[in-house]
C-alpha cells in the first residue's frame, strides 16, 4: 500500500489479511463462517454494465474477487469472419456502446492499411473530429459518474444532459445518435452540415460551464475527497505487469497516450500535452479524466479551426460488394477515453476478413487488474474502484 | 418438482456446489440429507390469477399503468439510452416511469436488445422474481428476429419464445423518444386489460420452459423461483 | 481538510433557479435530424429490383418479393425489397449502394407495436406515415460511391491515325483495366434476361475479376460460340439495362467479353472447352449460311454429336459479319479465330455454293435429317426517290461486300449516305477512309430521317464517324436526287418532323418549307436490307406459313411448318448478331428434340 | 526497429519477417522458442507492454497461429511474434509469469479455440461461455449460422427471389 499521504487517507492497512498459504493461494475457508460469498451483478446498479463480480467478503472487507463476463457475448469476431468487409462496419461498432466510433475508425484504418488506400485530407479531419466528439460524450458520462458511485447523482444528471447535446450534434453530422456508422473504408459519409460549427461552439461553452460546476461539486467536495484519495491505488509497477493503459496509467505518472506516441489521423497537427497525475488513486484518475475533458474541448476547437471547409471526403474504393483485401495482417491502435484500443486484423485475401481481434483496455482492467485491486478493499468502495477503471464489458467479451 | 423432462445427467454436470444434494449435521447431532433445489426453493408452478371484480380491476389497471417501475437491469446495448431517459432531458419520471434496483420492486422489465444465453438465464430468473402483474418492453430488432446477431451462436433470436412480451419498439437502438412512445403503448395496453404477460407465462409455462431449457444447457437452478 | 471543501459543493444549488432543460413533448417536439437514419421509403417506380440492397445487408434483413402492379420486364425484375425490422440495424448501406437511388431513409423513428410480425413491410408499397417525409438519410454527395460509376476508358486509335486505314480501332482492355471494369459489376443479373442469348453475364464478369479466364471462357461458350465477334460488334442490349448505368455509365459488358476471348489462344480452345473427341451420333444436319445463326446452330449441334455440313454462298465464312461489317470494327482474323474453332469440331463447309442455284433445298432434305437456314438479309432496300436509278447511286451492303472482297469500288469526292443505322455508319466510315486514301480529304455527309436523339446507330459509332471528319446531319427526309448532265450533283432533303404516327406505324411527316440540299457526286442508300428466300420454293414453300412482312412463321424452337426445316437469324428476328446466335442455339435444341422424337 | 530485429535474429531462429509499418513488424518463431523469445524481448529489449495474445485458425494447414504483440513504450515500436501450433491437441506454454494479464487471454483462447495452456492459473474456468457443449466457437469449422438456425427459432415465412432467376422464370 501507498505511504500515508495526507489526512484524507484514513484507510487502514489491510494487506496482512487474509493469510496466504504456502503455495501462494489465499487461505479462505468458506465453511468457517468468517466469509460470505457475494455476487455484485449482473443485475446490480453498482456495476458498470452487464457484468458481475463474485466477491468473497469478510466483514466489510473483500478478500477475494473474481470477475465474470460473457453476459454480452455476441461472438463478433466469429460473425465478422462470415461478413464482407463492408458488412463488418455496422457489426463492429457494436463492440463498444459507449464509444462506437473507435471501432469504425480502426476497422477502416486496418482495411485501408492492408489495401493501401489513401484517405482524403478532409476525411482525416472529420474522423479526428468524430473521435474527439466520441471521447467528449464518453467523458461527460464518466467524469461525473465517479461522483455518482458515491451517490452524488446531480453531476450525473448534468453530464448526461450535456452528453445528449453532443449526441444531437452526432445525429446532425452522422445520422445516428449512438451508433454513428460514419467512418467507412476510404473516408467518411458526409461533410459538416451548415451551421454545425456554431452549434458545436454553443455546446462546448455549456460544457465549459459544466466543468466549473463539476469542479466545485466533485473535486472540492470533502466527501468525494475522503472516499477517493488513497483508495483504489494502482502501483506504478503494475502498469506494465497488467497492461494498464490510458487514463489509469496516466494517473500513475506514465505519460502514455497513443495520440502523442503513435500519432494517427491529424493528431500530429494538433497542439496538446499529455495529461497526467502521479497519485494513482481514484481521485487522481478522476482528475486525469477531467483534464482530458478540458483537453478534448480544446482539441475540438483546434480541429474546427484548422479543418478545411470543403473537399473530397471519400476515396474511391473497389466495389464493396466483392472487395478483396490483400492477404496480410496488421495491428492498429487509437486512444479511446479508456486507453489504448486496437484492432488486430488478418486478411487471407478473400472478400471476408480472416480474423479481427479487438484489444480493449477493459480486457485487462476489468479482469486481472480489478481482481487484484479489490483484494482488501472496503465493500463500499468496490463500485467506485470499478468505475474509476472505466470498464466496459462488451469490449471484454465482444 | 416440475423438471422431470430435465436431463438429470446434464443437471449434475453443471450443478453448483452449494446446490448439490448433501448430508448435513443438525445441531442435535443427527445427519439429514438436504436437496437444496427442492428444499430451499418453492417448487410450485406459477398460477393464473384471474381478476375478481371487473370494476376494481379497471381501477387497478389504471393505477398500474400510471406507475411503471422499471427494473434497472441493462441487458444489452439499448440500456445506454436509459440514462438520458431518466435524467432531466426526457424526464420519464413525469410519466410515472422510474428505475428500481431490484426485481422485487419492479413491474416493468426492459429487455434492451440482444440477449446472450448467459444473460437469458439471469433474465428468466429475474423475470420470475418480479411481482405480478409484470410487463416486458422489448427494444430493438434483436428481440424481434435476432437483429444484427441473427446468425450468432450466443444470442437468442425471438424473445417471445422465452418470456411473454407486451410491447416492441423498433430501432437499433430505439431513441429515448421511441421508448417513451413504447411506454405510452404499454399504458394503453394495461388500461385495456390486455397486458396479461404473467398469466400467459403461467398458462404456457411448459412451452416456455422447454424453449428456455433448449438454450440454457447448464440448467442448474430450480425451474421456477419467485 | 478545509472548510472550503464543505461549502463549495453547495454552489450547485444555484442551478435550482435555472430554466429546466426538459423537452416538453418529447414525442412530437423532436423530429430526427436532416440526415437521420430512420425508417425506409422506396420509390417503387424508380426501383428496378436489382437486389444490391439485399446483397449488402449484413443482417439479411431485406428480401426481394414480387409486388402487385409491378410487371417484370426487360431491365426491371419486378421484385421490390421487403424490409424486416426484426433484422435491420439502420446502417443505411442499402441506401448508399442502391443503383437507382430509389431507396432512402426518412427521419421518422417511432414505431411501437404489440405484434412482432408487424415489423415487416415493403417500403413504398404499404402506406406508411413516413412515406411523404423529405428529411432523412440520402446517399451522400458528391464523389461518394461504393463502386465506380465511370467506365474504364477504352484505348482507341486516335482519329488522325485511323481515318486512312482499316486497322482495328478499339485496342481492347489490359488486364488491369479489365479487372477494374469487372469490379464495377454489382452482380444483379438484370442484364441476363435482356440479352437475346441469355448469356451468363455476371458470372463471366466475375471470372474476369478473379482473373480466371478459362472459367470465363467456358461460360461464354455455354451460350455464345462467337465471343471474339460478339465481343467486338454486339449491339449490347445488356448495357442499356445495366443497373450501374442508372446513375453512372453502364458496364462495358461487350469489351469484357472481348477481353476474355482475346486472352485465349486458338490452340487452347479445345483443351479449355473439353471438346476433343465428341462422339458422332450418325445423324446429319445441313446448315445454310455461315452467319451467326448458322455457325451457332452448327456449333451446338456438333457438340451434341451431329454431323454438320454448312453451305456458304461466298468464298469465306462469316456471312454478314464478314461482308457487312468493316474490318476496322471486326478484323477478319478474329472472325477466322471463332469460325475455325467451330469448323475444327468436325463441321464441313462448302464455299461458293448457293442454295437454289448450285443445290436445291429439296436435295438437302433428301440428303440430311434436318436443315437449318440462316441466310440473312443481303438485299439492299432503295428509297425509291427520283434519281435512284442513276449508276452512281449505290446500296451500302453491296459496297461493303466489295470492300471485303478487296474489289475496286467507285469513290467520289463528295458522297452522301442516306440512313442512320449502324450499317449506314459503317459505310460512311469505310468511305471516309477510302476518300482519305484517294483524295487526302473527306467530304461526306450522312443523313437520316431520325433526329439526333433517336438515331438507331450506336452513339459511339456516330461520335467516331464525326471524329473521322464525316458530317452526320440527321433529321432530313430524302426527296430527290438532282442530276445534271447525267451526273449527280446532290440530294434534296426536307425536314422530318416525326417518323411514326400515333399508332406506331411508319408514317413520316415532313415540313415542306424547311428544305436543304446536300452536294454530292455519289449517293449511298442504307435504309435497311431485305431477305432473299427465293430458294424456298415449290412444295416446300406451299407447306410453310408466312407473316405479313414475308417472314416464315416458326415456333419457339425456330421450326417451320415443314418439320425438318428450321429457320433463324436475321430473316426471323433481329437484325443483329446476338439474336442470330440465340436463334441458332435454340434451333439446335429444337433439331435435337425433333430428331430424337423420330427415333 | 532494425536494431531490435537484428538482435533477435542473432539469438533466435526467426523467419517470415514482415515490416508492416515503421513501427510494426511481424516475426515468426518456432513454438518451443517463443516464450524464451518474448522473455528476452521483455527483459532485455524493453518490450515491457504486452498488447495482446490471440489465435488465428488456419484450418487449411491444420495450424493455429498464435500472435503475441509486444510494445516497447520507450522506443514506441511494436513487434508481433507469431508461432504456429498444430490444431490437433493444440497446446502452448503459458506466458502468465511474464505478465499477469496473459492468464486472461489464455483462458479465453482455451474456451474459444480449445488451445490448452497448462499451468496457467484458472485456465479451465468458464470465461465467456456457460454450459457450452459444442466445438469451441472460434474454430473455423464451427458454423455459427447453422447453429443459430437450429437453436434459436428463426422467424418463419421468409422467402426471397434472385432477380436473375426470377426474371428467367417470368420472361421465358
Amino acid at each position: 500500500m501507498k505511504e500515508q499521504k495526507n489526512i484524507f487517507n484514513w484507510q487502514p492497512d489491510r494487506s496482512k489479511y487474509p493469510k496466504v498459504k504456502e503455495n501462494g493461494e489465499l487461505d479462505i475457508d468458506l465453511t468457517s463462517e468468517k466469509f460470505i460469498k457475494l455476487w455484485q451483478g449482473p443485475n446490480h446498479p453498482g456495476v458498470t454494465g452487464n457484468m458481475a463480480i463474485e466477491l468473497t467478503v469478510s466483514g466489510d472487507e473483500v478478500v477475494h474477487a473474481k470477475t465474470h463476463v460473457g453476459y454480452l457475448h455476441r461472438g463478433f469476431e466469429k460473425l465478422m469472419e462470415r461478413r464482407l468487409w463492408i458488412q463488418c462496419f455496422p457489426t463492429c461498432i457494436r463492440m463498444c456502446v459507449a464509444e462506437p466510433d473507435y471501432n469504425e475508425y480502426l476497422l477502416a484504418k486496418s482495411a485501408e492499411e492492408l489495401s493501401g488506400i489513401e484517405v482524403p485530407e478532409m476525411a482525416e479531419w472529420l474522423r479526428t473530429l468524430v473521435l474527439e466528439m466520441a471521447r467528449l460524450q464518453s467523458l461527460l458520462r464518466t467524469v461525473p459518474g465517479q461522483a455518482g458511485t458515491l451517490s452524488l447523482g446531480v453531476g450525473v444528471q448534468w453530464g448526461v444532459y450535456l452528453r445528449d447535446l453532443v449526441l444531437d450534434l452526432f445525429e446532425e453530422l452522422t445520422g445516428g445518435r449512438v451508433y454513428h456508422m460514419y467512418i467507412l473504408p476510404g473516408g467518411v459519409r458526409g461533410l459538416l452540415p451548415d451551421g454545425f460549427k456554431k452549434r458545436m461552439e454553443d455546446v462546448l461553452k455549456k460544457i465549459e460551464e459544466f466543468i466549473v460546476n463539476i469542479e466545485n461539486l466533485m473535486f472540492k467536495n470533502i466527501v468525494f475527497k475522503k472516499r477517493t484519495i488513497g483508495v483504489g491505488y494502482i502501483d506504478p509497477a503494475w502498469v506494465d505487469q497488467f497492461g494498464i493503459v490510458g487514463p489509469n496509467a496516466r494517473a500513475a505518472g506514465f505519460k502514455r497516450d497513443v495520440r502523442k506516441d503513435y500519432p494517427y489521423l491529424k493528431y500530429n497537427e494538433l497542439d496538446f500535452d499529455v495529461t497526467y497525475e502521479t497519485d494513482s488513486d481514484i481521485f487522481a484518475r478522476s482528475v486525469v479524466r477531467k483534464k482530458e475533458l478540458i483537453l478534448t474541448l480544446d482539441l475540438i476547437r483546434q480541429i474546427m479551426a484548422k479543418m478545411p471547409e470543403k473537399g473530397d471526403f471519400k476515396a474511391q474504393t473497389p466495389n464493396v460488394l466483392h472487395w478483396k483485401i490483400p492477404a496480410g495482417e496488421t495491428y492498429v491502435r487509437s486512444e479511446s477515453s479508456r486507453g489504448e484500443y486496437g484492432f488486430y486484423t488478418v486478411s487471407d485475401g478473400s472478400t471476408m476478413p480472416r480474423r479481427i481481434n479487438l484489444r480493449g483496455p477493459s480486457y485487462t482492467h476489468a479482469v486481472s487488474l480489478l481482481e487484484k485491486m479489490l483484494i482488501n478493499a472496503n465493500l463500499a468502495d468496490v463500485h467506485s474502484i470499478m468505475v474509476s477503471l472505466q470498464t466496459c464489458p462488451p469490449e471484454i467479451e465482444r | 418438482m416440475i423438471n422431470e423432462n430435465n436431463n438429470s445427467e446434464n443437471l449434475n454436470k453443471f450443478l453448483h456446489k452449494e446446490n448439490e444434494i448433501r448430508n448435513v449435521e443438525t445441531p442435535d447431532g443427527s445427519i439429514i440429507q438436504v436437496d437444496p433445489l427442492n428444499d430451499y426453493f418453492c417448487t410450485d408452478r406459477p398460477e393464473v390469477k384471474e381478476p375478481k371484480n371487473k370494476v376494481i380491476e379497471k381501477f387497478l389497471n389504471w393505477a398500474r399503468a400510471e406507475s411503471l417501475w422499471v427494473l434497472g437491469f441493462g441487458t444489452g446495448c439499448g440500456s445506454i439510452e436509459i440514462p438520458p431517459l431518466v435524467t432531466p432531458r426526457f424526464d420519464a419520471y413525469r410519466f410515472g416511469v422510474q428505475m428500481r434496483p431490484t426485481p422485487r420492486q419492479s413491474n416493468v422489465f426492459i429487455i434492451s436488445g440482444y440477449l446472450a444465453v448467459k444473460t437469458l438465464k439471469r433474465v428468466i430468473r429475474t423475470y420470475e422474481q418480479m411481482q405480478g402483474p409484470k410487463y416486458v418492453l422489448a427494444l430493438g430488432s434483436c428481440t424481434i428476429n435476432g437483429g444484427m446477431y441473427w446468425d450468432s451462436y450466443n444470442t437468442i433470436n425471438r424473445l417471445d419464445h422465452y418470456i411473454p412480451v407486451d410491447v416492441y419498439v423498433a430501432g437499433c437502438m430505439p431513441r429515448p423518444e421511441a421508448l417513451l412512445a413504447g411506454f405510452n403503448k404499454l399504458k394503453e395496453r394495461i388500461k385495456d386489460g390486455r397486458a396479461e404477460g404473467a398469466n400467459e407465462y403461467a398458462e404456457k409455462f411448459d412451452w416456455y420452459k422447454s424453449n428456455q431449457k433448449k438454450i440454457v444447457k447448464d440448467w442448474n437452478m430450480p425451474d421456477y423461483n419467485w | 481538510m478545509a472548510i472550503r471543501d464543505i461549502l463549495t459543493p453547495f454552489t450547485a444549488w444555484k442551478k435550482v433557479f435555472r430554466e429546466p432543460v426538459t423537452v416538453k413533448d418529447p414525442l412530437n417536439d423532436r423530429p430526427g435530424a436532416e440526415r437521420y437514419r430512420g425508417f425506409h421509403k422506396n420509390d417503387l417506380t424508380a426501383c428496378i429490383g436489382c437486389g444490391s440492397c439485399e446483397a449488402i445487408c449484413e443482417n439479411e434483413a431485406i428480401d426481394l418479393v414480387p409486388v402487385e402492379g409491378i410487371e417484370t420486364k426487360s431491365g426491371d425484375s419486378g421484385l421490390r425489397p421487403l424490409v424486416d425490422y426484426g433484422r435491420c440495424c439502420w446502417c443505411a448501406l442499402c441506401v448508399d449502394v442502391c443503383t437507382t437511388g430509389s431507396l432512402n431513409l426518412t427521419n421518422e423513428y417511432t414505431w411501437v407495436t404489440e405484434d412482432p410480425e408487424d415489423f415487416r413491410f415493403i417500403p413504398g408499397a404499404e402506406n406508411k406515415p413516413w412515406d411523404k417525409l423529405e428529411a432523412g438519410w440520402k446517399k451522400p454527395e458528391p464523389n461518394y460511391e461504393f463502386y465506380s460509376l465511370k467506365r474504364e476508358a477504352m484505348e482507341e486509335l486516335h482519329p488522325g491515325d485511323r481515318d486512312k486505314s482499316f486497322i482495328e480501332i478499339v485496342k481492347g482492355y489490359s488486364k488491369e483495366q479489365a479487372e477494374a471494369e469487372a469490379d464495377r459489376c454489382v452482380e444483379c443479373g438484370i442484364c441476363i434476361a435482356t440479352c437475346p442469348a441469355n448469356m451468363g453475364i455476371p458470372e463471366y464478369i466475375k471470372a474476369v475479376r478473379n482473373d480466371d479466364i478459362e472459367e470465363g471462357f467456358k461460360i461464354l461458350y455455354e451460350t455464345n460460340p462467337l465471343p471474339e465477334i460478339c465481343g467486338r460488334i454486339c449491339t449490347h442490349k445488356c448495357e442499356t439495362v445495366c443497373s450501374v448505368g442508372h446513375r453512372g455509365e453502364p458496364l462495358s459488358i461487350r469489351w469484357l467479353k472481348r477481353y476474355i476471348a482475346d486472352q485465349v489462344e486458338s490452340s487452347e480452345y479445345k483443351r479449355i472447352l473439353g471438346t476433343d473427341g465428341i462422339e458422332n451420333n450418325g445423324k446429319k444436319v445441313a446448315v445454310i449460311g455461315s452467319g451467326p445463326a448458322g455457325l451457332s446452330a452448327a456449333h451446338y449441334l456438333s457438340l451434341m454429336g451431329y454431323k454438320i455440313t454448312i453451305y456458304e454462298q461466298y468464298a469465306h465464312a462469316g456471312g454478314m459479319m464478314r461482308y457487312g461489317i468493316p474490318e476496322y470494327r471486326l478484323p477478319y482474323d478474329q472472325i477466322d479465330k471463332d469460325v475455325n474453332y467451330i469448323l475444327s469440331l468436325g463441321v464441313d463447309i462448302h464455299y461458293n455454293t448457293q442454295i437454289g442455284k448450285d443445290i436445291s433445298l429439296a436435295d438437302l432434305k433428301e440428303k440430311y435429317d434436318a436443315v437449318f437456314a440462316g441466310t440473312g438479309l443481303h438485299l439492299g432496300r432503295s428509297t425509291r426517290i427520283p434519281g435512284t436509278e442513276h449508276e452512281n447511286v449505290y446500296q451500302a451492303i453491296d459496297l461493303l461486300n466489295k470492300i471485303t472482297d478487296g474489289k475496286e469500288i467507285h469513290v467520289a469526292e463528295k458522297i452522301v449516305v442516306i440512313g442512320g443505322g449502324n450499317v449506314a455508319m459503317d459505310i460512311t466510315r469505310s468511305l471516309t477512309r477510302l476518300q482519305n486514301q484517294k483524295y487526302g480529304k473527306v467530304q461526306m455527309i450522312a443523313t437520316a430521317l431520325e433526329s439526333e436523339k433517336s438515331l438507331p446507330a450506336d452513339v459511339e459509332e456516330v461520335v467516331e464517324a464525326r471524329e473521322e471528319m464525316a458530317i452526320v446531319n440527321p433529321g432530313w427526309g430524302p426527296k430527290s436526287i438532282e442530276i445534271k448532265d447525267g451526273k449527280i450533283t446532290g440530294l434534296h432533303v426536307v425536314k422530318c418532323l416525326s417518323i411514326f404516327d400515333e399508332e406506331g406505324r411508319f408514317n413520316p411527316q415532313f415540313d415542306e418549307n424547311n428544305t436543304n440540299f446536300f452536294e454530292a457526286d455519289m449517293i449511298v442508300e442504307s435504309i435497311g436490307q431485305g431477305m432473299d428466300i427465293s430458294y424456298i420454293s415449290g412444295d416446300i414453300k406451299d407447306s410453310l406459313k408466312f407473316d405479313p412482312r414475308g417472314r416464315v412463321t416458326v415456333n419457339e424452337y425456330f421450326q417451320s411448318d415443314a418439320p425438318w426445316l428450321f429457320i433463324g437469324g436475321d430473316i426471323i428476328q433481329g437484325p443483329d448478331v446476338i439474336h442470330g446466335i440465340a436463334n441458332g442455339h435454340k434451333a439446335a435444341y429444337g433439331i435435337d428434340n425433333f430428331l430424337n422424337q423420330n427415333k | 526497429m532494425e536494431n531490435y530485429i537484428e538482435d533477435i535474429k542473432l539469438r533466435f531462429d526467426v523467419k517470415d519477417i514482415v515490416s508492416r509499418r515503421d513501427n510494426l513488424s511481424f516475426i515468426t518463431c518456432e513454438k518451443e522458442k517463443t516464450i524464451a523469445l518474448i522473455t528476452h524481448m521483455k527483459n532485455n529489449l524493453g518490450f515491457t507492454h504486452f498488447v495482446l495474445l490471440t489465435a488465428v485458425d488456419w484450418i487449411e494447414d491444420g495450424l493455429f497461429q498464435l500472435t503475441y504483440i509486444l510494445n516497447n513504450p520507450n522506443a514506441k515500436i511494436d513487434i508481433a511474434v507469431r508461432t504456429m501450433i498444430s490444431r490437433e491437441n493444440s497446446e502452448m506454454e503459458s506466458a502468465h509469469k511474464l505478465w499477469q494479464q496473459v492468464a486472461t487471454y489464455q483462458r479465453e483462447l482455451r474456451e474459444m479455440f480449445g488451445i490448452n495452456f497448462p499451468d496457467s492459473p484458472g485456465v479451465t474456468d468458464n470465461f465467456i461461455l456457460e454450459g457450452w457443449d459444442d466445438i469451441p466457437p472460434y474454430r473455423r469449422d464451427f458454423d455459427t449460422k447453422k447453429y443459430a438456425e437450429e437453436t434459436y427459432f428463426p422467424r418463419p415465412g421468409r422467402e426471397t427471389n434472385d432477380p436473375a432467376e426470377y426474371m428467367k422464370k417470368k420472361l421465358s
